[in-house]
């Protein structure tokens, strides 16, 4: 699985992009948060806060309970500010 | 069409080649968002968007076919930067083609408030206290509440 | 700034002009309309407008000032041909400047709607059926009341 | 008095401009649309139906019960439509 970080989630992580192997307890967006932040300290406490963090799954908008898989694209960062 | 590049454009060119040669057309609305110096958090001296290449494209075409959607348009451009600009720097520019103006405004409003908060972009402020990420803004997710259609979750 | 004229502009080059050097604007709406060529009532091979010289300028600097007082406006431009024009030509372009969209949008969209009830022009469309007077809309009347405050009469 | 006609009534009465000199017994508008309708029968016959001829008093919209002078600027046209 390809994991990428933007915005200020990526200065934190220190991280734009890694390719992870998912342990199969992963199953949702919401297991590979709490996995991803026990690498990243940082994101950890990012996710700790409510609404902050946001993640998309094959470039859709996705929520936490969204299911993951190993083939997937998987992005996290704070809400968008296009325009 | 709907373009997302790096290169800095010109407003006033790209309406006058969207303009050009139409007979079939009322009116054409746009609006273009500019690099702002004076903002709460001191001088900005330049903004850098990072965007999420390939998402961002999808993103846009699929804002652009909502609004094809919606309203009877004749035709649509977003233009939409990334990379480091600074003050007084084109960042987006949408311009809409409609029979009716009450239409045009519609979309390009529509476009504007969906592109605030469904484009995956980020911005990136150099000020003279340093550098500060622009919070996303509750406004404009009350904004682009106003277009949410009945029996949306 | 209101300008009224028998000459043909560009609106890319006006746009352009407006734009030029802004470092204190967050964004530009603007609105262009055209002459358009099919209408219910045939082809039009062009359309002749004609105004009331002095009144003219005089209820778009009224106009102007009025959304001025509605929203805080950086700049703003209307310019507004009288004359005869064909297809494709531009008829009046209205120009907004403002720190923040919701504002430009809204101004924008105004001005327009009081330029279609209150600016004195009247509209000769030379079509294939012989020439015709443009009727005023009700739907521009509805669209003017939108901007109706209270205790206005 | 100079009475100004507009657009289509312009067409009609076959005059874009005049100068007229009223009786005293024209005070507003709706005297004055009366007394040149006298003069120009299709001014008249405009007058006759109900919104479709509008009138400025030295270039500000009034409605027929406004009154006039002798110095001033009338016009008459159908509804406007600008933009």
């Amino acid at each position: 699985m390809k994991v990428r970080y933007f915005a200020w989630l990526r200065q934190r992580t220190g991280c734009a992009e890694e390719e992870v192997s998912l342990p199969a307890a992963v199953r949702t967006v919401g297991d590979l948060m709490h996995w991803l932040g026990e690498r990243h300290p940082r994101f950890a406490e990012a996710c700790a806060s409510a609404g902050v963090v946001r993640c998309a799954v094959n470039q859709d908008y996705v929520s936490t309970d969204a299911p993951v898989a190993a083939g997937d694209e998987v992005a996290f960062f704070p809400p968008v500010t296009g325009g | 069409m709907i373009r997302v590049q790096a290169e800095r454009f010109e407003p006033g060119a790209e309406l006058a080649a969207f303009a050009k040669g139409r007979q079939d057309v009322g009116g054409i609305a746009t609006f273009v968002g500019l690099v702002r110096e004076d903002k709460e958090h001191g001088r900005v001296r330049a903004m850098t968007l990072e965007h999420y290449p390939g998402m961002t494209e999808r993103k846009l075409e699929e804002i652009a076919l909502e609004a094809n959607r919606r309203w009877p348009l004749l035709d649509l451009l977003v233009i939409h930067r990334h990379g480091r600009m600074e003050p007084g720097e084109p960042i987006v520019l949408v311009a809409v083609a409609s029979s009716h103006r009450e239409d045009a405004f519609a979309a390009c409003s529509f476009l504007m408030d969906w592109l605030k908060t469904k484009a995956p972009f980020w911005k990136l402020e150099e000020t003279d206290e340093g550098e500060r990420w622009v919070d996303a803004r509750a406004s404009d997710d009350a904004a682009a509440a106003r277009w949410q259609e009945p029996g949306q979750g």
